[in-house]
């Protein structure tokens, strides 16, 4: 049956389609995404302190190289196929090589729902592959020996809320263990999916807005927001058979490979690429992928898991 | 009769606020010292920006200067912002005491 | 004894009146009522799914006369009476026609506390009582011939934030089932007297705030808006015993009808009827007929329930 | 020296945070088709506005726009809003760039 | 033609937000019945106000007003406020309809 | 091992440091905060319902002199060996005689931690703590011949925020009893360390923004502000035995005594004193006292009052 997380998306994009009034505090939005990147990175810190953390550092090359592969082949689907000039086909593609928080909030939700593990690590990777795409993105766009302010831009991508706040919750999990949380397991792991609802809610709201964006688009782009995911996926699913993944591990990499970022991503983008238009690509990642892979995406991306690892779901 | 009063620009500007650290970074290059921030929302050639998340928030900044210091920070905007980003500016004369400040 | 959610907005009540400098953050407030309304629907929706709709549809339209018949009622007094103008007695009468979620929320927590059984179509209720008494209110100010913006008007009242949420999550509970929100349940069951505390505490500082306006609109005010919730709880138990409703059910009902309206109300008429003074009507509803109904009212409507409908309490 | 600066008006009007979506369509159908507005509060003959909950909040409104389209804005202000809202408003020139937007 | 319309003082005041109350109680005395504030952060020579908590929040007070009033309260901020707190002040003239309101 | 909620504060403090990104929602941290205030104050309301109240009023003197004696001593420390002037050694002082919220937290969580009880009636003498220090502070730097406005500051500091929604939830508390609080256990007392881990978190930020004015503020700023709580908290202790307190009661009377205000005081301050610069006291109480207190003060304030009273630990 469909989860009541994304009935509460469901929920938020029909009021927005219908023009509700409905709207959230801004202030709600970013507390709920505060407690949500915590309580992830404190769920994987906790798995983390049971097992040791050398053996992960291939993994993480590994999911770098990942999203470096993501970036580079949308680019050139989106240069060569879809005839986008290369400020826009490298912000675009920056976006997808990159990936979604609350995407992953979803799978951990569905694979958690139906009883399926995964691995500790999966909310690093969720960190990690937040960067590599922007660094290619505005090579991509600017080539090397541009005059970018790479300072700035490390400075944005690795202290950014996002980064800071899951590996400074995965940083507390691992110190605190499962008894050091104890106490903070009401506010972090109980509410998990009330809060997870509420922010879904609002996503649905955002989601809405991009629908006249949309049409304006045409076809490449909704074409371009759902193919690209699935091929996303199965470069996942390889690389996380490449390191032993579990079924709800391989799931979950399949799901952050083909998720896109709309939040970390667009902000950097809008500084150091400029003449990208942001509306391209948050209609791309927002109007089309983002629903795509919380409504079917991840289903099928569970199935895909089970199918080419011959695990059983 | 107003003691001591003289004569300064107000730059005002309304932009995306993702442009902020990076707009006042180039300012304070130029000599800019000192500058009003507000959280403002609106409706312009690029669409309406109702700051309902952060991508869709605009700023409005004040700055009280000197009409060279004035003339610089628009020939920066108009170099590297007006092309790319949602972004007016309007200036006038003000009254201000205390010149030492500005 | 006294509920303790009560004693919250008593706190909010005394530090307004000593004009304390607490404050809550308007994101809270608008936060705390989001989860209230999504809340009631869910609750309410989830106890639907356990019965047939259908028979339902006549009770709704019951409610839409009670809320109609309220609203001319308190128009003809306040004309007749008060003495006020046409505008001024349109305007307080579809405050009173309609209903109030915070009233509501309190009479769903007395009844719950002392383990009154309700029907699970009340919150229904709540969400269809809030428009009708508008849009009777609009007519009785302006006449049918009017230049009014109908589309404007239905569109706020329909797609306003009280009604999305309340029936958005009462399709949500009805969909998702007891099963389905369990997950959630921690957010929006387990807090829900927590969070109902907090908001009445901000309803007390509002209340506060109506009394200077209070001691300058005199003894008519005052007597209208202590007289009207009593007489339009027997009308909302009249209404009830007709749909056969439970002691709690008709406590509930009657709680209802003795609302009146201090959110979509005043937005929608104040521009649809810019010429009644809305301080007027919140001196009313929220200086007087709020505390009332929470404080003493409440209480009186389920002993009259029992009462009348020579049930048990 | 200042290049291409023109004169245009800005209009500054502050109210009720309820009429804003009213009022700016009404602005739509006369011409507007730029603004900027900041959450407000203050005091004025309507008593206290202090934005502490959605009834008394208050908004203020900025429209650059040519002496005509003021005049006609003014208009209506003065026709649909004064006599039943909390408003008040005030303009002033100002020097723009890029008067093609305005 | 603009209808009416009457030329009043616009002043502006940028100051720490814990000031609010007083400042405003001290500017009733003076006879000021009216007063928009928004909140607002920003950079001047006590260093950033950049808002993030309570001690780092600003506030931007306009009033309008005819020219003696506004010289009253300049004096009271030269007095009472410009040595201690971080403020700014600036004014400039305005139209505004209704001159009854101010 | 180091608490949890301590762990959150090191991450604000770093990613502070590290001049991160993160920035909480001001709306979120003054949710976070009243929540904490009342329900310190519910848990001692509750406490004190099951004693008498009379035998608490001559300790409630006993601190109020304890709150006077501090803001003297640290006058005088300040004046004489740190050569300040009248106004800022009035107000630094004034900071140090009065109290802070989110230390006294930290002490109760620790103390909870390690099942260590306390008397209910610690929660009335942070409210009546903080006041004091800040009339006499005002005094010091203005004499008594002042055209001072003891109304408004007396109206701030007894009706502020702080002092209402302890003694308030205090009410509530000592009204309700442990069976009316039930209901709203969910809210303020299972998720009591959930919020004060996120509120910490806001508070390394916000600590980490006094460095670069401690830097410029030198070696008596850090010395006074490391030193000034140790000797607080021996006078603490000593009055707390002079009560008969618990080693519970002792180290939170200790830790009171230790903690400098950076709330109530700044902001009452900045108005009665203003030519005292108000950075300076800032660096003092957050960048050193408060990290020094929830880090190593308050496990050495327990082992002193241990010591001192002679009790086991
Ligand atoms: N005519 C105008 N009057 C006032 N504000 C404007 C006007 N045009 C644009 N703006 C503001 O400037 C922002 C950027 O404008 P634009 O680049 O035209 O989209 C808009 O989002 C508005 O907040
Ligand atoms: N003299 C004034 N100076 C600045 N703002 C004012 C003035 N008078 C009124 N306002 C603002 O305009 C709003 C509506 O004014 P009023 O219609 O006079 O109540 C007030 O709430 C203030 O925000
Ligand atoms: N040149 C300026 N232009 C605009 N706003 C300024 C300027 N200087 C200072 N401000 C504002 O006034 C506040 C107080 O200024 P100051 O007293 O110089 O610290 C600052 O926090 C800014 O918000
Ligand atoms: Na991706
Ligand atoms: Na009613
Ligand atoms: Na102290």
């Amino acid at each position: 049956m469909i989860d009541v997380v994304i009935l509460f998306f469901l929920l938020g994009l029909l009021a927005g389609l219908a023009r509700s009034e409905l709207k959230l505090p801004p202030a709600l939005y970013d507390s709920l995404s505060l407690v949500l990147l915590l309580a992830i990175g404190l769920k994987g810190g906790e798995g983390l302190a049971r097992q040791p953390l050398l053996p992960l550092l291939p993994q993480l090359g590994v999911v770098i190289l990942l999203g470096v592969a993501q970036t580079l082949i949308a680019y050139a689907a989106l240069r060569r196929l879809g005839r986008f000039d290369r400020a826009n086909a490298a912000a675009i593609a920056a976006h997808y090589g990159s990936v979604s928080v609350a995407t992953f909030a979803v799978g951990v939700n569905w694979l958690n729902a139906r009883g399926i593990a995964f691995e500790p690590q999966l909310p690093i990777f969720l960190a990690v592959m937040e960067v590599p795409a922007i660094l290619v993105g505005i090579v991509l766009a600017r080539g090397m020996a541009t005059k970018t302010d790479w300072r700035r831009i490390a400075h944005e991508s690795f202290l950014g809320k996002g980064v800071v706040l899951l590996l400074g919750g995965m940083a507390i999990g691992w110190i605190a263990g499962p008894e050091g949380l104890a106490p903070i397991r009401p506010l972090f792991f109980d509410l998990f999916k009330g809060i997870l609802a509420i922010f879904l809610l609002e996503m649905g709201l955002i989601v809405a807005r991009q629908t006249s964006e949309l049409r304006r688009r045409g076809l490449f782009v909704i074409g371009f927001g759902l193919l690209m995911p699935g091929f996303s996926a199965v470069l996942g699913i390889a690389c996380g058979m490449a390191m032993g993944l579990s079924v709800g591990g391989l799931t979950l990499l399949a799901t952050l490979a083909a998720s896109a970022s709309y939040i970390a991503v667009p902000a950097t983008m809008r500084l150091a690429v400029p003449e990208a238009n942001p509306g391209l690509s948050l209609a791309a990642v927002l109007g089309v992928t983002f629903p795509f892979n919380i409504l079917i995406g991840i289903p099928v991306y569970h199935w895909l898991a089970v199918l080419i690892s011959g695990g059983s779901s | 009769m107003s003691l001591a009063l003289e004569k300064r620009i107000l730059l005002t500007i309304v932009t995306e606020a993702v442009v902020e650290q990076s707009l006042l970074a180039d300012f304070a290059r130029l000599g800019v010292r000192g500058y009003t921030v507000t959280d403002a929302r609106g409706l312009g050639s690029h669409g309406l920006r109702d700051a309902a998340w952060d991508e869709a928030a605009s700023i409005r900044i004040e700055i009280i200067c000197d009409r060279n210091l004035a003339d610089a920070l628009l020939a920066l905007l108009r170099e590297h912002y007006y092309a790319n980003y949602a972004m007016i500016n309007f200036l006038h004369e003000v009254e201000i005491s205390r010149p030492e400040k500005f």
